[in-house]
């Protein structure tokens, strides 16, 4: 079973409530879901979609055919009407949409007049639409009822009562007149699984870790990371504050940091360019510091709603003079929520920035998920003891690893912190003497030895000895997944090798890439910034990559293409 | 009983004859007759000629960027609001660089302390015109003469209803060190504009200018009255009013966030 | 004849007048004069450095020993006593320094007394310094004469006259005691040089540019390029704007530039991160800048008075999403004057941004300069003509070459050019759809052939077929190239690649590295960013790098030393 | 003479009912009536709903960064001040990410007019606070409500003795036409601060509630007098005014610029 739903309309027509409803269902019976979304940099009209994926396997990726197209607008079925399977099926209500369709995959459905007259308000034409789909698939109809239940707990049983009605219409509607719907569900978990996207894994994965402090500047997709903190500050201890702008936010979160609690900043990229001077001085004062760089397609505002990962070589460079850092790349929900754990203890562990690099696809996209293990990574606040601190505590202090002691202002009733943005002494006083400088980077830039020994190998996957490795980092790990699984039931040989962890740039990546008779990157960006990276950091070129930079996410379609045009 | 002496620091790299050395002595007297071990206060400064000040004094210290000492300063005492927080900047540092955090800090409203060494210049990069620097005065990089009219603290401050807006001259260090006690007690944000001549770049406002026109505000002013404050504010030129200007009894920000009603964060987060 | 003169003492003791009247004494003495500074961020105090080299030959670099030293503190002693050369001389006033030396090679000048009996003011001590130098150097004294008469020439008779005594009696006090000293001047040219800094020379290559607006906020190392410009302005009818920081300065010069004025902006790296996003948004508006990065150590506020090349690869990522860019890495006060006009042209032909790479040792170090020939470089405005402005004018119009037609808003009473941070059409409106994302986002990347086609390729000088290839970039031109030569003289062979042109990375530099058995990249950094840029951009991996951190321009004497150890 | 056809652009995506549409048919409207050509017209605007303005009318259009707009205008007029020169904003643009560029372009006093499309609220990010946003208001990301104080735009522009400082109502088009008409007139910068509702995501600042406490100032209010207009600047609750608020005859920045007396750069600039 593999079926993908799509609901398109203008923003505003709650196509996203719709889809989400019906994601929490499918999950709940069972099935693997994946959504992913695409929407305007508009609040109102113009033309989004929630896409829906679901099967009894576990799936990670979007797929371009569709099996059920949910249409609120003409949009829906003009531009995506290709894309429907051949026996897929078109579901719309010619009355709002003002216009009908005579063909048998076309099912016109009087929604809102459904809504109306058995829920009693035009609004429920959402749960009728629910209903309508589940009816499609014949998909069982209590769980939708249960979820009607508990999400309109607070507004009365009146509402609850019209929902169920509304949705219980459509339900019975389709069920009766879809005659050319031949869906078979075959639901196989009994175990319950959660709907989760990238952000809320992020920011439950802070939590998690015992981020007590995060301070952003609303900036699509990062915003979803700090909404649902702030959501959550009550019952975690933590403040979340909405910064001024971007360079006061990571700023604040130094300060935190500083003072001696996790702290965590999210942003875009615009956001990250003002974050840059923040991040040389996290760097030189040696402060803990988490930042998620959501990233969207640039250059400047571009197309603030959509995805692209055009931002590694600038986060792997970006901020002035010299220092270490660490970036992180997770794929999926489940790696974000355990990669900005890892992320908190490396901070602190080396006293340095974290970079936990995500896009719009990631944060936006949900994932069921069967189970997630806050106790799996430990927290380390790797902070020294009252009893270490002296009255010649050195904050900056010269060691072998290049990791100093780490006191919290006032520790113990007498630690006295000293920190510096100009080049310091061992005490973080200022100096300008050649000895004392040299010994302060080459401190600074030993702390790299042991990050690197933490640093978790590339995900290697697929056939031994591959004709063709396809790399990537970040939120294609599900496509490029698929892609060679697809590729090599047909009798194809390649295999994936997706980087969670980027910088310090791990081990033994030139034989791994050699390795295989051709190798392309696969990434979401026009100059492959992986390929680069690599090549600066091996000397070794890959054959190839395959890119896209539309600001949509790549599919495994479209590796299977590219990959497909390359042999020819 | 904590002492002068627990505040020595290193020797200043100040000119001879610098107002920061007034605003160093003051600062430290401020702190010894509040009570305040080095280990409880933490200054944060920026970069510039006072942002150096936290270096010859001995106390947590975070010597940030130009610029950012505000946001800085607001982190640590979300963190930590059991720390004495003092903000150390210069008139480009706070009224230039980072104008926008003074504005937004204002609103936020933290129990910190801010004093801008406002020497109308700027000193550590030889002398171009800072936000306060008088309009005609001509500069290296003016000049012609600054065309931009000065940037007014004191009246954008009350006009943004600050909690706590006071205006010092470091050629009046007991009134100042008394001016700074009462900023650093003020239980919301406080700022302390701090007339302080550079001997090396500003040749106009030198300490007998600002000597010949600076009077203490007595009894006669009212500073709860935000209307007087603003006239007051407005006053430069034959006279310049010192002394506290404007309060208010606004709600700290930190008063206001729940989670903080359970002790500082920096104690539920040493768990993790 | 190659000698060295270190003048040294606290910020505020006027080290920095007496050595700039020595290196203009020298310069119109027919030298060749080659001058740095090392100095502390403090205004008072301390201990700084004024370095005078001079010599028949062209010299382009510091040297580490030293002939004369010129000591107002101890420090100057103390510190770099080790420096000199066997007969070389230490030039002090044992009042003024409150110490005697009994050493024939240090010799006891009362300037202070001499300024103040001669000159009637203890101020003219630096004139009595400079004429002291002299009188060991067994210079002709007419030349200081004429300098003091014309810089003084507003301070009236009696000062003139007090500056010239003072100056003749240090002369002739040194000239008869002087008994050790051992210099025989030998000055070649007849023809008139000019001394200039980097800063200098990328002012006046600005002007010569026809630049009409700057705006920047001050910050060390660049300052200087505006305080220049801004003392200009009237004559070169330009307007400098200090902005109130580095967001706004950049916003100016891309709205002055918008409107259709060569612009410019100079800042240092903390500066340059707050312009990063800026960056962006001229890369997206396609609109022309000159940016000025003069590097100094970091990372934050680092060592601010000093020098560093670590923001190469920052340079190249800075910004978010994926836009053309040019960098130029000038290595003297010459190139930079050269560089600069071309970086408009650039700027403005393609549309896009250009980076002059500067440090604080191209910035502040002195070189004396036969002529500049400001109309080597013709102005290119690229610019439309009123005649092709039509009512359907496209600011964005997609090309082949990737240029669209640039137009100034309400050129020829009709033009309406639109532009917009946001992915736009070819008019600059607002777009979200997949085909003209693609198309702009190749449009634009399109302007690099072009671009490539007129890089210059990297200088290379020395031995064909070299053992040893040197790397170097920007500032580092002059002591590489003495290094090589020097080293060359002692029967290795060896050759130098100096970059002035970085990116878009020139062409055939993996033949070149390859033809050399070694290659060492030399770079002011602690990473070797050349060379992994070289490896990023060529696959290929040079032997070593040699790298200094410590804030301190690199020396012949420095990478002559490495060389040499390399060989061990 | 331009006619409003002139200035007709693509259809705007706001939300139906939306503030903007009105303060959209103002400005076309200042604009014909000024006989302004769109050719003779730059607006720069920053991101936000407000940010994408000039794409719903025809004439020279910078639409560049978030909270950039005065820096890339005041540049632009410098380039060539015979442009008439608008920037569109939000109040999160022009006020929260912008904030500095406003105090320091209020000191430089260019002819340009800032038009703020204050709807209390980020719109285009779907509803976090603004700095305009009244304390207690309730968001997705201030689940308890904003803590922090109301930033009060038109008593900071008086506070610094802005050249043109004004309120307007997107509810009150041919009043807000005027000011905007009045406010482009003025040699020097000019700020219209104009409150507009946010259908979708301001549930308080509603058409309604700003239409039970919006009054014009009528002649009984001097705006020459700076005391006067901070105290109007100050009224926020019951009532709210509209109207010129404060102006005074301040040189405008490019009048001060000896080298502009010549003409504008860009045409000594052709030549290069
Ligand atoms: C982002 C950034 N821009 C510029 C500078 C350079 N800079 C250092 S201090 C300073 C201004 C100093 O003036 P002020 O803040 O008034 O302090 P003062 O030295 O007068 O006490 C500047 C522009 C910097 N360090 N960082
Ligand atoms: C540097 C940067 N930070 C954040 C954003 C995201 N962003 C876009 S618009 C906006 C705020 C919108 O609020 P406002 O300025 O009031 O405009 P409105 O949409 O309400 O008209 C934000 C935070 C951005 N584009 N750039
Ligand atoms: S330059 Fe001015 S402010 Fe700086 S230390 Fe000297 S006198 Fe003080
Ligand atoms: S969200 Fe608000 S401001 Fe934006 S268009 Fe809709 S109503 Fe207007
Ligand atoms: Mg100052
Ligand atoms: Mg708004």
């Amino acid at each position: 079973m593999d079926y993908s739903i799509k609901i398109g309309g203008e923003a505003g027509q709650g196509i996203q409530t719709i889809g989400h409803v019906l994601a929490k269902v499918l999950t709940r019976g069972g099935s693997h879901v994946f959504v992913n979304q695409d929407y305007e940099s508009r609040i109102r009209g113009g033309h989004n979609i929630y896409q829906l994926r679901f099967s009894d396997r576990r799936i990670l990726s979007p797929s371009k055919k569709v099996d059920i197209i949910v249409a609120f607008d003409k949009a829906s079925i003009e531009e995506h009407g290709d894309e429907l399977t051949e026996n897929g099926m078109v579901l719309y209500d010619s009355e709002t949409l003002g216009k009908k369709y005579n063909n048998p995959l076309f099912l016109d459905v009087p929604m809102q007049a459904l809504a109306v007259e058995k829920g009693g308000n035009k609004v429920m034409m959402n749960t009728a639409a629910a209903g309508a789909v589940l009816g499609m698939l014949g998909h069982e109809f209590s769980i939708l009822e249960a979820i009607i239940k508990s999400s309109f707990s607070k507004k009365g049983s009146g509402i609850i009562e019209g929902n169920i009605n509304a949705g219980k219409s459509g339900y019975e509607y389709t069920r009766g007149k879809c005659h050319k719907c031949n869906f078979s569900i075959s639901p196989v978990k009994s175990k319950k699984m959660m709907l989760m996207n990238g952000n809320e894994a992020l920011a439950l994965g802070a939590l998690a870790a015992g981020c007590k402090f995060a301070s952003a500047y609303p900036m699509t997709p990062a915003t979803g990371v700090i909404t649902y903190l702030a959501g959550k500050a009550g019952d975690f201890d933590l403040v979340v504050e909405q910064a001024e702008d971007e360079i006061a936010a990571i700023n604040m979160a130094i300060g935190a940091s500083y003072a001696g609690v996790r702290a965590l900043t999210a942003t875009s990229g615009g956001g990250f360019c003002l974050m840059t001077e923040g991040l040389s001085l996290a760097g030189m004062t040696e402060t803990p510091l988490v930042i998620v760089l959501a990233q969207r397609p640039g250059p400047a505002t571009g197309l603030p709603t959509r995805t692209e990962q055009a931002e590694l070589l600038f986060a792997l460079n970006a901020g002035h003079g010299e220092f270490p850092r660490v970036i992180m790349s997770p794929g999926t929900a489940e790696e974000a929520f355990y990669s900005i754990q890892k992320a908190f203890n490396i901070a602190e562990k080396y006293q340095t920035t974290v970079i936990v690099m995500s896009d719009q696809h990631l944060a936006d996209s949900y994932w069921s998920i069967e189970s997630l293990d806050p106790r799996r990574i430990k927290v380390d606040r790797a902070m020294i003891n009252d009893d270490e601190i002296t009255d010649d505590y050195k904050r900056h202090k010269i060691t072998d690893s290049g990791v100093s002691p780490r006191a919290i202002p006032g520790q113990a009733g007498k630690a006295v912190v000293v920190t510096d943005s100009d080049e310091h002494d061992e005490d973080g006083h200022i100096i300008e003497d050649s000895s004392t400088r040299n010994a302060m980077v080459e401190k600074r830039m030993r702390k790299l030895k042991g990050i690197s020994s933490g640093i978790l190998k590339p995900e290697l996957y697929g056939k031994n000895d591959p004709e063709l490795l396809l790399i990537g980092w970040g939120s294609t790990y599900g496509a490029l997944k698929e892609a060679v699984d697809t590729l090599n039931s047909h009798g194809k040989h390649i295999s994936m090798l997706h980087f969670m962890e980027l910088w310090p740039f791990p081990e033994g990546i030139a034989e791994t890439v050699r390795s295989a008779k051709k190798s392309f990157t696969v990434e979401n960006n026009n100059t492959g910034q992986l390929r680069r990276l690599i090549r600066m950091e091996t000397g070794v070129e890959c054959s190839g990559s395959i890119t896209k930079y539309d600001g949509r996410p790549l599919t495994p379609e479209d590796i299977i293409k590219e990959v497909e045009n390359a042999d020819n | 009983m904590p002492t002068i002496d627990n505040y020595t620091g290193q020797i200043p790299s100040w000119c001879p004859g610098c107002g920061n050395f007034s605003i160093l002595n003051a600062l430290k007297h401020a702190f010894v007759e509040l009570g305040l071990s080095p280990h409880q206060v933490l200054i944060v400064s920026g970069i510039g000629q006072s942002g150096k000040l936290p270096h010859y004094m001995r106390c947590n210290t975070f010597n940030g960027l130009h610029g950012r000492t505000l946001p800085v300063a607001t982190g640590a005492k979300l963190a930590n609001h059991e720390l004495a927080v003092v903000a150390v900047a210069g008139d480009g540092d706070c009224y230039g660089e980072g104008g926008n955090h003074l504005i937004h800090t204002i609103r936020r409203n933290p129990d910190i302390t801010v004093l801008v060494h406002n020497n109308q210049i700027y000193g550590l990069t030889k002398g171009q015109a800072s936000p306060t620097t008088e309009t005609g005065m001509a500069t290296k990089l003016q000049p012609g003469g600054v065309v931009l009219s000065p940037f007014n603290p004191v009246t954008l401050a009350v006009s943004q209803n600050a909690g706590f807006v006071a205006r010092g001259f470091s050629g009046e260090i007991p009134h100042l060190t008394e001016l700074i006690k009462e900023a650093v007690n003020h239980r919301g944000f406080s700022i302390v504009d701090i007339l302080q001549p550079c001997v090396t770049f500003n040749k106009l406002n030198t300490y007998s200018w600002y000597k010949e026109r600076v009077y203490k505000l007595d009894a006669n002013h009212n500073p709860e009255d935000m209307m007087q404050a603003l006239e007051k504010g407005f006053e430069w030129g034959e006279k310049i009013p010192v002394g506290i200007i404007y309060k208010n009894s606004r709600p700290a920000f930190e008063e206001q966030i729940s989670v903080l009603k359970r002790g500082p964060l920096v104690r539920s987060g040493m768990s993790g």
